[in-house]
């Protein structure tokens, strides 16, 4: 406790010396909200392990001294709701409670409603986990950048995900004939399955789509659906279900003998196979959302140090290994703390907001999957990691194999295009 | 740019399916008749309240959670231990938990409205609503409870060459008990004559002095526990969650305006046309699944107001 | 004014209507008496066409009305109260005179001006009111008033309407004996002042004796006699039906 | 018409009102401007329940017809985005919902009627829902800042284009929808509505026509839920098809009764309050369902004529108290 306000007395002097020049630092904490969801279907697998991370790294952060001397007050927020609860609440955080940074939105149904608040309200809003390509893109290629002034993702959009199945499925199953899919009834769902099924009919124009099926986000009952696809008989059938509704379908799908004719491929799938245990079925095809995968290890020292501290710490304090949310939302609340950092930098002082925005436009910053860069469209870009599930003696539930990483530039549409044009535009 | 195939593709789905899919219509039809079991259930208990007391319940979809949440907390907190036959067994806790919530909630707010008018009468089961949603909260937190020990343990089956899940053919089975055991007592039990008695004619039945209070506070208890029951069944295939009875709340308010106020052969009739139309309309027009099935009780509604069986 | 010719009507087996034939000149008040049952208010429902009739006619202006609508029936100048009190529960005592008289004005469609601008209305309404000695009571509502009262404002309503014929069921029902006459005496004067041909259903013969010009006696369906009061209170069937004397 | 002491107040209370956004922060003069927007709806909606008295459980299909011509002209004409098209168009589209579905619900009364309504307004939510490359599905649509008289908002922040124009746009058209409010219930069409909810048969029998009747309070209270959506678009700034769903019209239902639907200024007392309550109840706690639920338990069992009718008995009391001090 003591090593602690001594540590941030230390701080308090340094950052004088560097307040001298013209805006002082406050002595009052960063208040941080973060935004995931702590209730419902989506808490356990999503929010509750994103929402950890914050917590941990804060935790980390205000030990060595917090940012530039001020300590982060995080205050965590819940998602739940639906889309018009976010805005009213993202409202109050900016204008009522003057938070200095919005991190947040798992859902990118809340993602597309409440990034433009940024511009309109004037406050700073990084999307630490939503996946909408539509996010960040203009109506045509090429559009103008950055769409919001002031509105970040600290990660890279769905593409990455349906872009690497499809570069996976063409590469492993080259034989694949038809396909399905199955993906929630929402911007998500409908992105994930538009942005796989054009890459598909570029590259393995042979395949015939058999089936596309939209659940409800929260539906309990799989079984009309499940065998609607196993009646259209699929080879693979695409899938960007998350949270409860991949777990419920999962269960309902082994029940009725589904995977024994058919291979899923999930486009985040990397939280079940941990999430549902041994039961879960082997050779499912799973990306992972970026190379966010706890068995996996950058090629660079620092960031496969980085890395290997990040498993440890976050098993240590919960008891179980990080999924991609965690990892996401290690590189919001570190987005923020370098661009500030750069920011002071460059005006000498606590920075604005404006100032704060063109710092993180263009930063590049290390996380534990390597090194992450946020683009001049507020859109940070990854590599893509996908495997197929297999049991090992090792860990009471199925593990990648086969696991294959396709680099950013691969999956990643270049700034100012729209990632279906640039998929169409391929050789 | 895809927005303009939607349409084409769901004629493409109607080909295909009469094509290609026909095989798999037994399974089409057990998930049809799964689906309305469960409904049959939630909407069984929202009609017999309706008929003897008159009273719509808005709050019944968070009775059906409560069943769910308690029958998933019963199933996870005797976990393995114990011979299988107690895993069934405690799915009678979600019964008997609604049950004992529509006692208190009969006895404490609805008895206080059976004078009022409508607008109140409907406005009370809508603050239990928001009640009950939040002392689910309250007592669950807002975590999902995974219960599907029942489910897996009973495997399944090959019908006609497809693999098919016990358990679902195990919910049907309850669901044609419980059926058989309200069809008989309503109609041949001195008590079950009793209240039908009071949904024809609630004065005339006080001037043949019957106990008026203590029958509706029995049918409010029985359509609540039902409500119960039907969560509980539903829990092993699927997590309880916040919210998990607005969907059967909702679909139970077309089986019962469908089917006609408070009669138990239009429950069935509604819930069986819920079912199928859900099923093959999965099958056949995925896209506009939902609509269609607002669209046929639309239609029902607008030639027969008073619903297929209907006074 | 009304001719009903051969009116019939059936509940299942109970001939509450049967092949009735009657006439109502200008002018007239008529009365219907008869025990309860006996097809009193099932005529009145077919005439003002509440309820539609197995079989037979109803003229009235020579019109043939047998299946018309209610709305149709009032607008050609017919109007009724009811033996139940059926008013307009939560509007003041003006409010359910005056509604009466925009609509018999055509002025619910076309009266875009709040009612009280309307002040012939209103001023026609506190007439109407005073006609039958109720007026002090114009901005209750029927809530605080006596049943007296009630029947009457019921009655007033009707004769609102301007209707040239008015059917009155049982306009002294529920209310108690001892002002039975004193509100028989309020609405006959006020229908008098007017003209309007009107019948009035009664059990009670004692009641419209002394006002009706003419009484009909039914019974099971059927007119049993006919003529002026004091010939009817003489009819030997009459009297051991209708008033349960065996002589 | 100002020598009734009546309409002194109500201009008191307008110029009042004017002054709001100086005094207000602007997160607390959005809140009230969500307010005044479901005043206009509260409006509407009594117009059926308090003076027809239909009890419509679906109501938020019309406010969701006025909210999305907003929307959907934002998306698919931005070139028409502009105030002084959107209303007439919200207007227009909450007109013809209004007609196919009362036309349909019109002939039933009591739970038939809410029963109807509520599954009318549930198949409007499931073709929002489903149809998501046209209204976006349960994402909804973003509404932008409209244009108003050719005057364009491009480059301000929301908040203050509704601290400025937006707010004097919105009391104005919350003045009008008041006065013609109280226009339509106090003219001979208002004492027929009220005739026929209080009794049916006798209103037949004075020559009401009542089916036709009732159809035009829906409409006409359709049209002012609609014009309150559509007000309420752009406060929000998002659509979503959650508008259409009944927990949404049993929010209608919740202010209105707050307020009391006895008394033609109750749902305007009832809406802000709801506002109010809602938000600091969310802001405040996790179980705000809870607490509204319970204040509207509360509500039915205590205080059935809302707050209004409670404030208007209070008076009445005094008023009876002091003539009858005055005559001690």
């Amino acid at each position: 406790m003591g090593a602690t306000a001594m540590t941030a007395g230390t701080f308090g002097t340094a950052s004088k010396a560097i307040g001298q020049a013209k805006k002082p630092i406050p002595t009052t904490p960063v208040k941080i909200a973060a935004v995931s969801f702590l209730t419902g279907a989506a808490a356990a697998p999503f929010g509750i392990p994103g929402d950890n991370t914050y917590k941990m790294c804060a935790d980390v952060i205000n030990k060595e001294g917090g940012i530039l001397g001020r300590k982060i007050d995080l205050q965590s927020k819940d998602e739940a709701g639906g889309v018009d609860a976010q805005v009213k609440l993202c409202r109050k955080l900016i204008l009522e409670d003057k938070v200095d940074v919005v991190l947040g939105y798992i859902s990118s149904a809340s993602c597309l409603a409440v990034l433009p608040l940024s511009d309109e309200l004037g406050g700073l809003i990084v999307a630490y986990d939503c996946g909408t390509h539509e996010l960040m893109e203009g109506a045509k290629s090429p559009y103008e950048v950055p769409k919001f002034k002031l509105g970040f993702r600290s990660k890279a959009h769905l593409g990455i995900d349906n872009i690497g199945l499809a570069l996976y499925i063409k590469k492993y199953y080259p034989k694949t004939k038809k396909v399905a899919g199955i993906n929630p009834d929402y911007a998500w769902g409908r992105d994930s399955w538009l942005i796989f099924e054009v890459a598909m009919k570029k590259l393995m124009p042979q395949v015939e789509v058999v089936k596309t099926l939209w659940p409800p986000l929260g539906n309990t009952d799989y079984t009309a659906h499940i065998s609607a696809l196993m009646g259209a008989g699929p080879d693979i059938v695409h899938s960007s279900l998350w949270g409860g509704d991949a777990v419920t379908f999962s269960k309902q799908a082994i029940g009725m003998g589904f995977f024994k004719k058919i291979r899923m491929a999930y486009s985040r799938g990397e939280p079940y196979p941990q999430e549902v245990g041994k039961d879960y079925p082997e050779g499912q095809i799973i990306c992972c959302a970026g190379t966010h995968y706890f068995l996996f290890s950058p090629k660079d020292k620092a960031s496969a140090d980085l890395q290997k501290w990040f498993v440890g710490e976050y098993h240590k304090r919960y008891g179980k290994y990080p999924t991609y949310p965690c990892y996401h939302a290690y590189q919001a609340i570190y987005a923020y703390k370098y661009a500030v950092e750069k920011a002071t930098k460059a005006v000498g002082g606590w920075p604005t907001i404006d100032e704060i925005a063109k710092a993180m436009t263009g930063l590049t910053f290390p996380t534990p999957s390597g090194p992450l860069t946020i683009r001049e469209d507020h859109n940070g870009i990854e590599d893509c990691l996908v495997g197929i599930t297999k049991l090992t003696p090792k860990y009471p539930f199925p593990i990648l194999d086969k696991m294959e990483v396709f680099s950013a530039a691969k999956v990643n549409p270049p700034v100012g295009t729209k990632t279906v044009d640039w998929i169409n535009s391929w050789k | 740019m895809f927005s303009a195939l939607a349409p084409a593709r769901t004629w493409v789905g109607a080909r295909v399916f009469f094509e290609e899919e026909l095989e798999m219509w037994v399974v089409y039809t057990l998930n049809a008749l799964y689906f309305a079991a469960l409904l049959f259930l939630t909407s069984l208990g929202l009609n017999i309240i309706l008929g003897v007391m008159g009273i719509l319940n808005l709050a019944h979809g968070s009775l059906y959670a409560i069943g769910a949440f308690m029958a998933a907390w019963t199933i996870i907190a005797i976990g393995m231990n114990v011979p299988t036959f107690f895993l069934f067994i405690s799915l009678l806790s979600g019964f008997v938990l609604a049950g004992i919530v529509g006692f208190l909630m009969e006895k404490s707010l609805i008895r206080f409205m059976y004078k009022r008018t409508l607008e109140y009468q409907l406005l009370l089961t809508f603050g239990a609503l928001l009640l009950l949603e939040d002392i689910i909260k309250m007592i669950w937190g807002g975590q999902a409870y995974y219960a599907s020990a029942p489910f897996d343990l009973l495997g399944k089956v090959d019908i006609l060459g497809h693999i098919y899940p016990i358990y679902f053919l195990f919910v049907m089975f309850i669901t044609c008990l419980a059926g058989l055991f309200i069809w008989f007592f309503m109609g041949r039990t001195k008590l079950g004559i009793m209240l039908r008695a009071i949904s024809l004619d609630r004065e005339m039945a006080t001037g043949l002095g019957l106990d008026i209070g203590r029958l509706s506070t029995f049918a409010f208890v029985l359509g609540s526990g039902l409500a119960g029951l039907a969560g509980a069944l539903v829990v092993p295939t699927t997590p309880a969650l916040l919210g998990i009875g607005m969907e059967p709340l909702i679909l139970a308010f077309i089986v019962v305006v469908v089917g006609g106020l408070g009669s138990l052969k239009g429950a069935l009739v509604g819930s069986l046309l819920v079912g199928f139309t859900r099923s093959f309309g999965i099958a056949i027009f995925p896209e506009i699944e939902l609509p269609l099935l607002f669209l046929i009780a639309g239609i029902i509604l607008v030639v027969k107001p008073e619903g297929l069986f209907g006074r | 004014m009304l001719t009903i010719d051969n009116l019939k009507k059936h509940f299942g087996f109970v001939r509450a209507v049967d092949n009735i034939n009657l006439e109502i000149r200008e002018g007239e008040i008529v009365s219907i008496i008869g025990t309860n049952g006996a097809g009193k208010t099932t005529l009145v429902n077919l005439i003002s066409g509440y309820l539609k009739p197995d079989s037979g006619r109803i003229l009235f202006f020579d019109k043939d009305i047998t299946f018309a609508s209610p709305y149709v029936r009032i607008k050609l100048g017919m109007g009724r109260s009811f033996q139940l009190i059926q008013l307009f529960g939560n509007i003041t005592v003006l409010d359910n005179v005056r509604t009466a008289l925009f609509s018999k004005y055509g002025m619910i469609r076309r009266g875009l001006l709040p009612a009280d601008r309307y002040s012939s209305v209103t001023e026609e309404a506190i007439k109407i009111l005073d006609n039958f000695n109720i007026s002090d009571k114009k901005n209750l509502t029927p809530t605080g008033l006596s049943e007296g009262d009630l029947k009457i404002l019921d009655i007033a309503i009707a004769f609102a309407l301007k209707s040239k014929l008015l059917l009155l069921d049982e306009p002294t029902s529920g209310v108690a004996t001892s002002d039975k006459f004193k509100v028989m005496d309020s609405i006959v004067s006020a229908i008098k002042k007017e003209g309007i041909s009107t019948l009035i259903i009664e059990h009670d013969m004692d009641i419209v004796s002394g006002y009706s010009d003419r009484v009909i006696v039914m019974h099971e369906g059927k007119i049993m006699a006919e003529g002026k009061p004091d010939e009817v209170m003489e009819n030997k069937e009459v009297k051991a039906t209708v008033f349960g004397i065996v002589s | 018409m100002f020598k009734k002491p009546r309409w002194i107040v109500y201009l008191l209370i307008l110029i009042g009102l004017l002054f709001i956004p100086r005094l207000l922060s602007i997160y607390h003069l959005m809140l009230f401007e969500y307010g005044l927007t479901f005043a206009i709806v509260g409006l509407g909606f009594n117009l059926l329940l308090g003076y027809t008295g239909l009890l419509s459980f679906g109501h938020g299909a019309y406010f969701a017809a006025g909210a999305y011509s907003v929307a959907m002209i934002g998306k698919y004409f931005p070139h028409a985005y502009s105030i002084e098209i959107l209303i007439p168009a919200a207007l227009f589209f909450s007109l013809v919902l209004s007609v196919i579905f009362g036309f349909v619900c019109v002939r039933h009364t009591k739970i038939f009627f809410s029963i109807l309504t509520l599954s009318l307004s549930m198949l409007l939510f499931a073709l929002l829902f489903k149809l998501y490359h046209i209204t976006g599905g349960s994402d909804g649509l973003r509404v932008p800042l409209p244009a108003l008289f050719g005057m364009s908002f491009k480059g301000i922040r929301r908040p203050e284009f509704l601290s400025g124009t937006y707010y004097y746009f919105l009391l104005g058209m919350f003045s009008v929808s008041f006065l013609v409010m109280k226009g339509i219930v106090s003219s001979p069409f208002g004492k027929a509505l009220q005739a026929i909810r209080d009794n049916e048969i006798r209103a037949e029998l004075i020559g009401i026509r009542v089916r036709r009747y009732r159809l035009y309070a829906f409409i006409i209270s359709g049209m002012f839920v609609g014009l309150g959506g559509a007000l309420w678009t752009f406060v929000n700034g998002h659509v979503t098809a959650d508008l259409s769903h009944w927990v949404f019209s049993g929010e209608i239902v919740y202010m209105t009764l707050l307020g009391g639907f006895g008394i033609l200024e109750g749902p305007i007392i009832g809406a802000i309050l709801f506002t109010y309550l809602k938000l600091y109840a969310m802001g405040n706690t996790q179980y705000w369902m809870f607490v509204i639920g319970a204040t509207l338990i509360v509500l039915v069992l205590l205080l059935p004529n809302g707050v209004a009718g409670a404030i208007a008995s209070l008076l009445a009391k005094i008023k009876r108290k002091t003539v009858k001090g005055t005559t001690c």
